[in-house]
Formats: structure tokens, C-alpha cells, sequence
């Protein structure tokens, strides 16, 4: 065949894949919006939910889930961000123990969620007697997020230009000092980018949560009450889809995560402005 | 105020939501409640990792060990139901069982349309398939291990939910859930003539019902007991009665 | 006085044998350049000046560099050698933080928490890399705003902050434009009459116009090693001859 | 001195922090296999592999269930890791430069919403569609799992992809155009190529989370614990197994869902695995 | 004869003007030398000779460039003229696969799949290329295992196999060492027979070693161009003549 034809042809298939996963995409968002967003008021994100039926609001989900990504990263990221800084500053890179750490790592992060869940509640909840709390759900995810956290944090340290470390070293500052005031600095923009990515991680997340964390609905006083965060609730509402009332509670609730996703995306980006800005 | 851990069945948690809230609307102890499943429920109680543990089936006293005590808080049926489309009203134990094991798998062999059959069962493990195998006669023992006789290729979903959603927007499908879940968007069959209504539970007629159990330890936390007494009281019965479940005082 | 003393000095990257056997000899107070193909080992002899080279894996140097007659790979305390021989890189490499603190880093780093102290050898620093009159009134602004000229008579005040004997460059001048180059070349004509330097650099001419003593680097070997003047117009290695000729490079 | 002491002891701090994901994996893998072992060794290792029946607690065989995760995720890699992959190439290198800026952000945005709501949508949307339009009784079908598996995995391989095709260098972009190649013989030639161990680290990251989905399986795919034979039929995974019967399970069962667990891990070790190999077989040549 | 005509040529980046109104005959059969200091604009007229700059965004042109006497940036056909016009870049970048498929890659890129006219072509662009002895004995290996001069030669040798005219060479040894760099100058001197070469070389030993034509340029000016003896002999152009006396650079 002509290798412009082919061309054409293969043209016209990279065209018509990217318009099937557009469509879809956006198809998808726009059935769930379009049915979501008239239900979504001020009063449902506000109020808190009730069994007898007399409201359906998100309020006690919301401030599970906010406890859950507070919790989480809060262990998370200082054990992620030494570890970044342990493999990239202090190890040699070929070294065994980056070997082993390396890969325990990466098979944390290959490990199918609903095993952390089975894990969670073996580990967390029943032998270390936490329960089906906040505080158990949160040790679980920030397992599961600390590849995440590990991983980019790593290359964000990488991104920091040899030459500033060669900068630092060659006027003697030591090494603590030249990673506290020198790298974590510049490489600040990418960990809490880390973070943000963990935070839409821990938010997105079903089985591992409701099998640590249970699903009861009010709010937790402690983290050693048990919580439903947001996405465990839309589970829960798939499950009881019945009246109308509960598929617009469901379609309310979906509105309102695609919307935190939404926020936290923005938010990534414009740090991501602000990187680029400060390496110009 | 303290709060009173619950777990187990969720056939009973959303009975059991309410009673929480209308007991909470008196006083100041915050009710728990893990809508986890049967089978976790009694694990629950026996293992003292929650302080109430509830089942939708009756619960063997080895199951539970001598330190748990166990009481019944109501009665429910279980109502086999189909959509509301489907002509069938009615149907024998025998023609339930044999669509259950897959012997029958369409409507017309039981005078209905010609339709293959969507059997909708509960995971295993769950109270309400386990009252209605054992009512049902739906077990069959494989190396003497009782096992269940319900077909494998009967779909299974977690929850009296999902089988009502199921059930509800499936002109073909066929499920059982507790009767206290029963509403117009699906409709209850009548098994062997017989209408499954509360009268007819207490009565004896319709014979598909099976206990709500509470367990909990032999010597409760005060906070527990005070609830398990407000269940039993004839306040907290008549919460039951209302939500069209059986009282049992 | 000679400032550093090399001997008997190899250097391995992993299996590449980067410097073959250096002796030689770098004066005090003169500016000393090196040059050569590239490839041929000039970074890398600059880098073991003051143990740069430490940074990089797989390294792996035998034979001895004194500074004034300490041998610098036997001492522990290299943050002390790197505070007395300061470096300027190729590429100049501030800091992303402010202009100020820039140049306070090396004093900051060594725990100096006067604050009058720091102002006054800030301000003396940029002075001396003839910046102050260009920056004084924006010392709080952020050094990437600098233009490339500036920025490496920034790095270049940086160095001189923490008020070391010798000044290692490496091709300092090959990412500025000519006006900038020529700023600097003016300013190591100051720099030379405090301190000692040794400078990369891939222009002969530069060398020529800069130096007082030239380094000839081929291939990891130091071919030749005299008073610029000697180099250029009388080069007694048949390879110094025809590199400085342009037969190659 | 004083900070030779501080740098010690912020390195043992850093080294300790390291050893905590060590120490985890150490922990799952031992709390997995210690619980799963038993039933292992109860049923027999062929008979709970190769075993189509699941009736605990007589017998355990999972082998219907390791068909139905094999053949949903590799029914979504066949379906969404082409589309994928030439969907990263529109991004990277065909669409003008505001359509990308357009699309990408929309991309992001999929590749972070919860896998429920893609359960949500295939439930709402997908069931009922393949039930009307293949005319069969309930639409949770293996077929439905697999739509919704490969628009889920659809934004994590395009966004590695494309990231991964944009790092390629633009020097054999160059070299190639200033042979006179045309723009797509130097994609397909030159560029996917070299973005090779890049595309295939998305894929593999696709298809682990096809794999360990279960939320959104567990609402499309009607969990029948059969054999499936045909896509057309209800069928349960792996993940679903563990999820739905974990809270009730006791004693030998509750092992046998832990055992699910281990045959689900060496599945996605097997994958990283190949991953591994398949990039190291390019490094040498 | 000229193969190419530049003519009132302006080229911007966004706002930088690189290249300010340039006049500019090149020579059939001959080499023309492009020197001048860092970011005077070399390499970007370069590419405006095979419209490289189109890949770049935000790139404006204005002015005309005839090749043969058609202007390129009128014809729609880039692919003809880059077939026409061959490249050569600063760093070696052969393609990730053996060094057979590197060489016939422009071959198959035009569709031509004859095998044996592929593998004629290969070899007579690796002997024009001085490789052919050096790696006849390993075509299939990776081209990664050369050297880097053996790469380069490997990207001059996959430029001559589409039969270019005019060969662009952007400071094709600088990354090289003095021997490898040698060869590609011998190798320059064979090619100059049949095709017509500009190169950009930031060495002005080399642009007198090897080029016909040499043109100056000083921040985004032509600022003289003649032939290569003319400009450092007798240098026309104040800046010219500060460049080759070594005052920058
Ligand atoms: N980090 C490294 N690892 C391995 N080899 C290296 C490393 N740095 C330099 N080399 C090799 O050591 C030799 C000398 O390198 P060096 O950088 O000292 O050369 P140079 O004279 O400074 O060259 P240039 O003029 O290009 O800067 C070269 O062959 C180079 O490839
Ligand atoms: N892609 C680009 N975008 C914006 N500006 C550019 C780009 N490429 C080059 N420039 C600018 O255009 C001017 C000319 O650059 P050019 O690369 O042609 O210089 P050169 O003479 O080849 O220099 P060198 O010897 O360093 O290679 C410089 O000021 C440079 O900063
Ligand atoms: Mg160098
Ligand atoms: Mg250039
Ligand atoms: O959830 P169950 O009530 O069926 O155990």
C-alpha cells in the first residue's frame, strides 16, 4: 500500500479513536451531572443523614471523608517524603537495601485494593482491636497510598537540578542542610502534589474503606468512631437503589465527588504552574 | 453519652437504624450500626468486637458459645418477589425450589410468558438465604457438609437492595427479601396460595419466616442492655410493628 | 608558594580511566587554565580540587592532592576543604530563592547567625563580583529575575562570601554572550590578586588572554604544563602544538 | 561536629522511614499467606485452582472465577489499550495544540473519579443497554464488566502514555522528519518504539487495575460464582469473591477468600513480572 | 551555481527576532561554514534551510528561501524537500534499532520495499559514510553499541542514503573526541565532491580546516560572508575581525 494511504488511514483511526473516548467520557459525565447537579443544594451537602427517612443529606460523609484524607496523609506523607529522600539523597543507587525497599514499594503499589481491605480489617480492626474505625481505615490507606507518595516525591526530588546540590556542597553546607533548605524547598511543588494525588486516592476509594473504616452514618466524634466516607456511601446507595429519592441521592453524590476530583485536579494544576514558574 | 456498637444482618439494620434513631431521640448514647451481614454478626457477638450482634436467621447455641445470650426482637418473612410486569401471582414451594436449583429456568414452565428466568439470590452467608434454604429444603450435603443447593448460575447481590433494584427493573427475575423491605415497585408472590402478609405469618399460613436475633454477652455493658431493653420494650415494638415487621410481645 | 599539589593522581569512572597519572603543580595568586579536547579529563581534574567528584558513584581516585601540604582525600572534614576552595559552574546555578539569601547560604550553612555580620559580607561578596552597584536596590528580589551574566557574577559572589583561598571554574563563560563573557573575564582580573584559580575553559583564546599558567589535557593526560606564554608560542609537546595550532578541537 | 551527629541521625530516621514499606509488604504477605495457607492445603492446591465448584464450606474452586478476571481484564486490555494508545498519540502529536489543552484536563479529571461511579454509570447505563440490545434476560453480563473495565483503565493508560510518547527524545522525532519521513510512518516507526517501556508500564498499571477492581464489578457483573460460557453470561471475579462473602465467612472459608487473595496478588506479580522481562529484553537489545 | 537563494529572511521565536533580515547566496559543491558566537542564530538559519523550524512553535517567518531557484516555503511538499535536504545533528542521534534498519529507515519511509535495492543503498551510503568496514560485520546489531563517532557517521551515511543534494551539518563533531572528529573531517572532504554542505561549527580551527565559504554571524546579523581565506585573513567587518582575533568567544 501507498504510505500515504496508509497515512490516511491510520489517520482517520487515531482520529476516530480519540472521538470514541471523548464521546464516551464525556457522555458519561454528562449523565451523571445532568441528573446529579439539580439535586446537589446548599441543604444536601449541609445536613446530615437520617434512617427514618427524614433527610438524605452528605454533610456526615463529607467530614468522614475529610477525616479520612487528614488522617491518611498525615501518616503517609512524612513516612513517604523520608523515604523518597532516603532512596534518592542517601542511597547508592544500586545499592540492596534500594533494591529491597524499591521493590517492596512497587509491589505495595501493585497490590489490588480489595486485598488492603482484607488486610485491613484482619490486621487493623480485629487483631490490633481498633475496631471498624476512622483510625483503622486510615493506617490501611496510608499503606496504600504510600507508593504513591514514595514515587512521585522521588521524581520530584530527582526534578531538583543536580546543580544546586552541587551549588550547596561546594559551599560546604552539609547535607541536612542543603536538603532542608535547598531541596525540600524546590522540591515542595511536586510533594504536594504527591499529597493531592494520594488525597484523590484516599477519597476514591470503597472496599478497603467501608471493610476498616464500616459505613455508619453520622459523624465521627474520634477517629476511633467509625465513619462512611463519601465514595463508601455511593456504593451503599447503588446497593439500595430503589425510589427515585435514592437514585437522585445517588446521582447527587456522584455530582458532588466528580466535582472534589474536579477541585483537586485545578488545584494540582495551578501548583504545577507555580513549578514550572519557579524553575524558569 | 457512650455509644452501643451493633453489628450483623443487614436485613435488620435498617429496622435497626430506626430504632436508633427513635431511642437517641431520648436520651443521650450514640447506636452504631454496621449493617455487615449475618454471618459477621454472630462472629461479632461471640468474638466481643461489638457489644450487640444481630442475625436474620436463628442462630444454634454452639454457634454461639455459653457466654452469649441471644434474644429474638421480631419476626420477618421473606417474600419471594418478581417484577411487577410479570403475570405469575403465584407459585408452589416446589416450583421456588426448582427455579432456585435451575431445574426450571423459564416462566412458561410455570405458566408464565415465554421468558428465560433471572434467579437473584444473596451471597453466602447471608441470614436471609440461609432461613430460606433451610425452609425452602434448599441444601443438599456434598461429603456430609451441608451445602446449598441454590444454582451457581443464579446471580448474587449483597444486600435486600440490590435484589429489590434487581428485581424491580428485571421483568425476567425472580429474588427473596425480607418482607419488611417489600413495596409496590415489586410484587410478592403468593406461595402455595397463600398471600405473604403479616397476618398471615402469625397466623402460621405463610410459612417463609424466619426471627430477627439480637446477641450479646451474658453480662452486657450497662449502655447495651438499656438498649436491648428499649428493643423489647413495648415502645420499641411498636417502632417494629410500624415498619411492617412481626412484634414478638 | 604553590597553592595544591597533585600526585601520582588517577581517576576512574566505573572502567573508564578518566586522568592518567597527574602530577602538578598550581601556584598561589595566579590564575591557572586548563584546556584540551573535549572529553579529555579537565572537569573532572577541577573536581578533584575540591572532591566534587565524591558525589558521583563508582568513582574511584588513587594518589594524593595536597592543599598547602595536607593531603585533602586523607582529612574527614570536607565541607571545611569545599569552604576554602569555592567553585563556579558551567552553567550559572543560583539558588531559586532571593539574591540575598543567595549569597548568605555559605555563611548560613555554617550556622552564622549574626545578622549584621551576614549583611556586611553579603554586601562586600557582591562588591568584589562587581554586582552591588547592579543589585543593591533589589536584593530581596528573586535571583532568577538576573540575567545570565549576572547570575554567574551572583554565583560567583556566593563563593567569594564565605571567603575561601581558591576559586575552581568550569568554563564559567561558556553560556554567557560575549558582553557578559567579557564582564567576567574583567572580574577574574580583580579576583587574582586575593585568590588562587584554576579555571575549565574551551576557548584558547580565552585561555590566553585570562591565564598566567596552561594545562594541556589529552585524552586523561597532562601533556604540558607552563607559563601561557610558553604554551602558546613555544609548545614543546608535539600534542600541545597541534591543538594550539587548531589541528584539532 | 555537632551536625555530624544530626546528619546521623536524620539518615538512620530516613533509612527507618524506608523500611516501613518493607515492613508492610512483610506484614500483608505474612497475614495473607498465613490465613490463606490453610485452606490451600485443605482443598488441595490443583483442586482449589482447577475446582469449578464454589460451595463452601464443601468445596473451593476457584477456577470460574480466575476465567472470569482473566477474561474481563483481558477483554478490556483488548478493547481500551489500543483506543488508549492511539488516543495518546492524537494528544501528543496530531491534535492542534488548544484541542489537547482541552481534552487532557477532561482526561485527568476521569483518571481521578472513584471506580464506583463507573460502576454507577455501567449499572445505570451499560446493563440495561446489552440487555435490550443482545436480547437476553439481565444484562450483567462478563460483556458489561469489560466495557466498563476498559473506559475505566481508558485514562490511566492515555495519561502514561502520553507522558511517556512527550519524553521520547525530539531528536529521532527530528532525525526521522529530516529523512523525509511523514509525521505517522515517524510515530509508528520511531516514536511509539522508543516510548515502548513507557506505553507498556500504562498497560500494566491498566490491566493491575483491572484486575483488582471490585466495587464496580461487583454491580455489573451479577457474581454468579458459574463458569461462565460466554461473555453474554453473569460471571463473579476474584475481587469479587473476597468482597462479597468476606464479612460473613468463618474458618475454612474466610481462609479460602484469603487464599482468593493470594492467587489475586501472584496474578498481578506475574504481571509486573512480564513488564520486568519485557523491558529488560529491550535494554539489551 | 547557488542551490540556495536567502533572501530579506526575518525569523522570530514569539518575540526574539533571531534572524534579522538575512541576505544569502550558498554555493553548489561546496562547503559553506557557519560561525559566530553562542545564540547569534547558526543553528536556527540552519533549519530554516529543510524547514526544521516548523516543528517549533510560535516560529514566524518572513523572507524567501529558493532552493534551485523554488521558494521551499511555498511548495506544500516538505517531506520532498527534506528528502532533498539531509541533516546531520550536533549530538549523534541514530534511532533505537540495528544499524541496518537506521540507514534504510529514509528508504522504507518513502515506501520503497524492494529488498535488494534497500540493501545496495545501505552499503553504498555506509561506504560513502567510511563505515562500511568498520561495522559490515555487525549490520543487525544495535546501533547503540558504536561509538559515538561511529554514530555519527551512522547518521551522516543515513542521510546520503536518500540521495540528498545538500547535506546540514549542526556542529557535527562537537560531541565528539579529536580523532573521531577528524574522521568526520576527512569524511567531509570526500562528500564535498558530490554534494553541497553547511555546516555550523562553533570551532573557527575548523572552519578553516574544511569550509569554501565561511559566514559570520553576530546576534541574529549576517554580518559578513565570504570566502573562508578572505574572512581571517582579511576580515571586511569590525566584528569579524574581533571575533577571529579571539577578542570573544
Ligand atoms: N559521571 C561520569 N561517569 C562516567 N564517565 C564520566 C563521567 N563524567 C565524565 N566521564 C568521562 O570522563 C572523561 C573526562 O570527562 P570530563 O567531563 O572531565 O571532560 P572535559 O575535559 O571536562 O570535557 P568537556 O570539554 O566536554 O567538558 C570523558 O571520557 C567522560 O565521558
Ligand atoms: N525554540 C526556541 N524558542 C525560543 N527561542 C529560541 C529557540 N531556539 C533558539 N532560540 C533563541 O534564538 C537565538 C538564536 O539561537 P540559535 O540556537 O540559532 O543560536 P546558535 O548560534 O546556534 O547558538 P549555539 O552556538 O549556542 O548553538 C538565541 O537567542 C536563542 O535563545
Ligand atoms: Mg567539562
Ligand atoms: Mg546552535
Ligand atoms: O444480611 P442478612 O440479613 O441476609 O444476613
Amino acid at each position: 500500500m501507498n504510505q500515504a494511504i496508509k497515512d490516511k488511514f491510520a489517520l482517520t483511526a487515531i482520529w476516530t479513536c480519540a472521538l470514541i473516548t471523548i464521546l464516551f467520557l464525556v457522555w458519561m459525565l454528562w449523565h451523571i451531572l445532568s441528573n446529579g447537579l439539580s439535586y446537589v443544594s446548599w441543604e444536601f451537602v449541609t445536613s446530615s443523614y437520617s434512617a427514618i427517612g427524614k433527610a438524605s443529606g452528605i454533610w456526615s460523609m463529607i467530614v468522614s471523608t475529610i477525616y479520612m484524607v487528614v488522617l491518611s496523609i498525615s501518616i503517609a506523607a512524612p513516612l513517604g517524603i523520608m523515604t523518597a529522600l532516603f532512596l534518592t539523597e542517601y542511597a547508592k543507587p544500586s545499592s540492596n537495601s534500594v533494591k529491597v525497599i524499591r521493590f517492596c514499594t512497587e509491589s505495595l503499589a501493585g497490590i489490588p485494593s480489595i486485598i488492603y481491605g482484607l488486610f485491613g480489617m484482619t490486621f487493623f480492626v480485629v487483631t490490633l482491636g481498633l475496631g471498624f474505625s476512622i483510625l483503622s481505615g486510615a493506617l490501611t490507606l496510608s499503606i496504600l497510598i504510600l507508593p504513591v507518595i514514595i514515587r512521585t516525591t522521588e521524581e520530584a526530588l530527582l526534578a531538583v537540578p543536580q546543580a544546586y546540590r552541587e551549588a550547596a556542597y561546594g559551599l560546604g553546607a552539609s547535607k541536612i542542610y542543603t536538603i532542608w533548605r535547598v531541596i525540600l524547598p524546590s522540591a515542595m511543588p511536586g510533594i504536594i502534589t504527591a499529597v493531592i494525588l494520594s488525597t484523590g486516592r484516599i477519597i476514591g476509594e470503597s472496599a478497603p474503606v467501608f471493610l476498616t473504616a464500616g459505613m455508619v452514618t453520622r459523624i465521627p466524634e474520634s477517629v476511633f468512631d467509625s465513619g462512611r466516607t463519601l465514595t463508601v456511601h455511593l456504593y451503599k446507595l447503588t446497593q439500595e437503589l430503589f425510589t427515585i429519592h435514592e437514585w437522585n441521592q445517588a446521582y447527587a453524590t456522584a455530582t458532588v465527588l466528580i466535582m472534589l476530583v474536579l477541585a483537586i485536579n485545578v488545584i494540582t494544576k495551578i501548583i504545577g504552574k507555580q513549578l514550572n514558574k519557579a524553575n524558569y | 453519652g457512650n455509644t452501643v456498637t451493633v453489628s450483623g444482618s443487614t436485613s435488620v439494620t435498617g429496622l435497626m437504624e430506626v430504632l436508633a434513631e427513635t431511642y437517641q431521640l431520648q436520651q443521650n448514647d450514640y447506636i452504631e450500626v454496621q449493617g455487615t451481614g449475618s454471618g459477621a454478626g454472630i462472629r461479632a457477638a461471640k468474638e466481643g468486637t461489638s457489644m450487640i450482634g444481630m442475625s436474620s436467621r436463628p442462630v444454634a447455641t454452639d454457634e454461639l458459645g455459653k457466654d452469649v445470650q441471644q434474644f429474638v426482637m421480631a419476626l420477618d418473612g421473606i417474600a419471594v418477589a418478581v417484577n411487577n410486569q410479570n403475570p405469575i401471582k403465584n407459585l408452589s414451594i416446589e416450583q421456588v425450589k426448582a427455579i432456585y436449583t435451575g431445574d426450571i429456568n423459564n416462566w412458561s414452565q410455570v405458566g408464565g410468558d415465554d421468558q428465560a428466568i433471572v434467579a437473584v439470590t444473596r451471597e453466602v452467608g447471608s441470614g436471609t438465604r440461609g432461613a430460606f434454604e433451610d425452609i425452602m429444603g434448599l441444601t443438599r450435603k456434598i461429603n456430609d457438609i451441608t451445602v446449598t443447593a441454590i444454582s451457581a448460575r443464579a446471580q448474587v447481590q449483597s444486600g435486600n437492595g440490590s435484589i429489590k433494584t434487581l428485581v424491580a427493573n428485571n421483568s425476567a427475575a425472580i429474588g427473596f427479601i425480607s418482607l419488611g423491605s417489600v413495596d409496590e415497585s415489586l410484587a410478592a408472590l403468593q406461595i402455595e396460595g397463600v398471600d405473604a402478609t403479616k397476618a398471615n405469618i402469625q397466623t402460621g399460613d405463610y410459612g417463609i419466616a424466619r426471627p430477627f436475633v439480637l446477641m450479646a454477652a451474658n453480662s452486657p455493658e450497662p449502655e447495651a442492655q438499656q438498649f436491648i431493653d428499649y428493643i423489647m420494650s413495648s415502645e420499641g415494638q411498636q417502632v417494629i410493628a410500624d415498619h411492617g415487621y412481626i412484634e414478638v410481645k | 608558594m604553590n597553592k595544591f599539589n597533585v600526585r601520582d593522581l588517577d581517576l576512574y569512572y566505573g572502567d573508564t580511566h578518566a586522568l592518567k597519572n597527574i602530577n602538578m603543580l598550581i601556584p598561589e595568586r595566579k590564575v591557572t587554565a586548563l584546556i584540551g579536547p573535549s572529553g579529555c579529563g579537565k572537569s573532572t581534574l577541577l573536581r578533584t580540587l575540591n572532591r566534587m567528584n565524591d558525589l558521583i558513584e563508582n568513582v574511584h581516585i588513587s594518589g594524593h592532592v595536597e592543599l598547602e601540604g595536607v593531603d585533602i582525600y586523607q582529612s574527614r572534614d570536607i565541607s571545611d576543604l569545599r569552604m576554602k576552595v569555592g567553585m563556579v559552574f558551567q552553567k550559572p546555578n543560583p539558588f531559586p530563592m532571593s539574591i540575598f539569601e543567595n549569597v548568605a547560604f555559605g555563611l548560613k550553612a555554617q550556622g552564622i547567625n549574626d545578622k549584621q555580620l551576614i549583611k556586611d559580607t553579603v554586601e562586600n561578596a557582591l562588591r568584589s563580583a562587581a554586582l552591588w552597584d547592579e543589585v543593591s536596590d533589589r536584593l530581596n528580589s528573586h535571583a532568577f529575575g538576573l540575567s545570565g551574566g549576572q547570575q554567574q557574577r551572583l554565583c560567583i559572589a556566593r563563593a567569594i562570601a564565605i571567603q575561601p583561598d581558591v576559586i575552581l571554574m568550569d568554563e564559567p563563560t561558556s553560556a554567557l554572550d560575549p558582553i557578559a563573557t567579557h564582564r567576567i573575564e574583567q572580574l577574574m582580573e580583580e579576583l587574582r590578586k586575593e585568590y588562587t584559580i584554576v579555571i575549565v575553559t574551551h576557548s584558547m583564546n580565552q585561555a590566553k588572554r585570562i591565564s598566567d599558567k596552561t594545562a594541556v589535557f589529552w585524552m586523561g593526560e597532562l601533556v604540558e604544563h607552563a607559563d601561557t606564554q610558553e604554551i602558546f608560542n613555544n609548545p614543546q609537546d608535539r600534542r600541545t602544538k597541534a591543538y594550539v595550532n587548531g589541528e584539532f578541537g | 561536629m555537632r551536625t555530624d551527629y544530626l546528619g546521623t541521625f536524620f539518615k538512620y530516621l530516613f533509612f527507618l522511614s524506608a523500611f516501613i514499606g518493607v515492613l508492610s509488604v512483610a506484614t500483608i504477605g505474612y497475614f495473607l499467606f498465613y490465613e490463606g495457607i490453610p485452606a490451600i492445603k485443605h482443598a488441595g492446591l490443583i483442586e482449589f485452582l482447577s475446582g469449578r465448584e464454589w460451595l463452601p464450606p464443601a468445596l473451593y474452586g476457584i477456577a470460574s472465577m480466575i476465567v472470569a478476571s482473566l477474561v474481563s481484564s483481558l477483554g478490556a486490555v483488548i478493547i481500551g489499550v489500543p483506543i488508549a494508545i492511539l488516543c495518546a498519540v492524537f494528544l501528543a502529536e496530531i491534535a492542534p495544540k488548544w484541542l489537547a489543552n482541552l481534552v487532557r484536563p477532561a482526561i485527568e479529571l476521569l483518571a481521578g473519579i472513584p471506580s464506583v461511579v463507573y460502576g454507577f454509570f455501567g449499572l445505570v447505563i451499560i446493563v440495561p443497554a446489552i440487555q435490550t440490545l443482545f436480547n437476553i434476560p439481565a444484562g450483567s453480563t462478563l460483556l458489561a464488566a469489560i466495557i466498563v473495565l476498559s473506559v475505566m483503565i481508558l485514562p490511566t493508560v492515555i495519561t502514561i502514555a502520553e507522558t511517556s510518547i512527550r519524553a521520547v527524545p525530539s531528536t529521532y522525532k527530528e532525525g526521522a522528519l529530516a529523512l523525509g519521513a511523514s509525521q505517522v510512518y515517524t510515530i509508528f516507526k520511531v516514536i511509539l518504539p522508543a516510548a515502548r517501556s513507557g506505553i507498556l508500564a500504562g498497560i500494566v498499571l491498566g490491566v493491575a487495575r483491572a484486575v483488582g477492581e471490585t466495587m464496580a464489578i461487583i454491580m455489573v457483573m451479577g457474581n454468579a460464582p458459574a463458569m461462565p460460557n460466554s461473555l453474554l453470561e453473569s460471571a463473579r471475579s476474584l475481587t469479587a469473591n473476597i468482597a462479597l462473602e468476606m464479612s460473613y465467612a468463618t474458618g475454612m472459608h474466610a481462609s479460602s477468600l484469603y487464599a482468593t487473595g493470594i492467587v489475586l496478588l501472584i496474578f498481578v506479580m506475574l504481571l509486573n513480572a512480564c513488564l520486568l522481562y519485557l523491558n529488560r529484553q529491550r535494554a539489551y537489545s
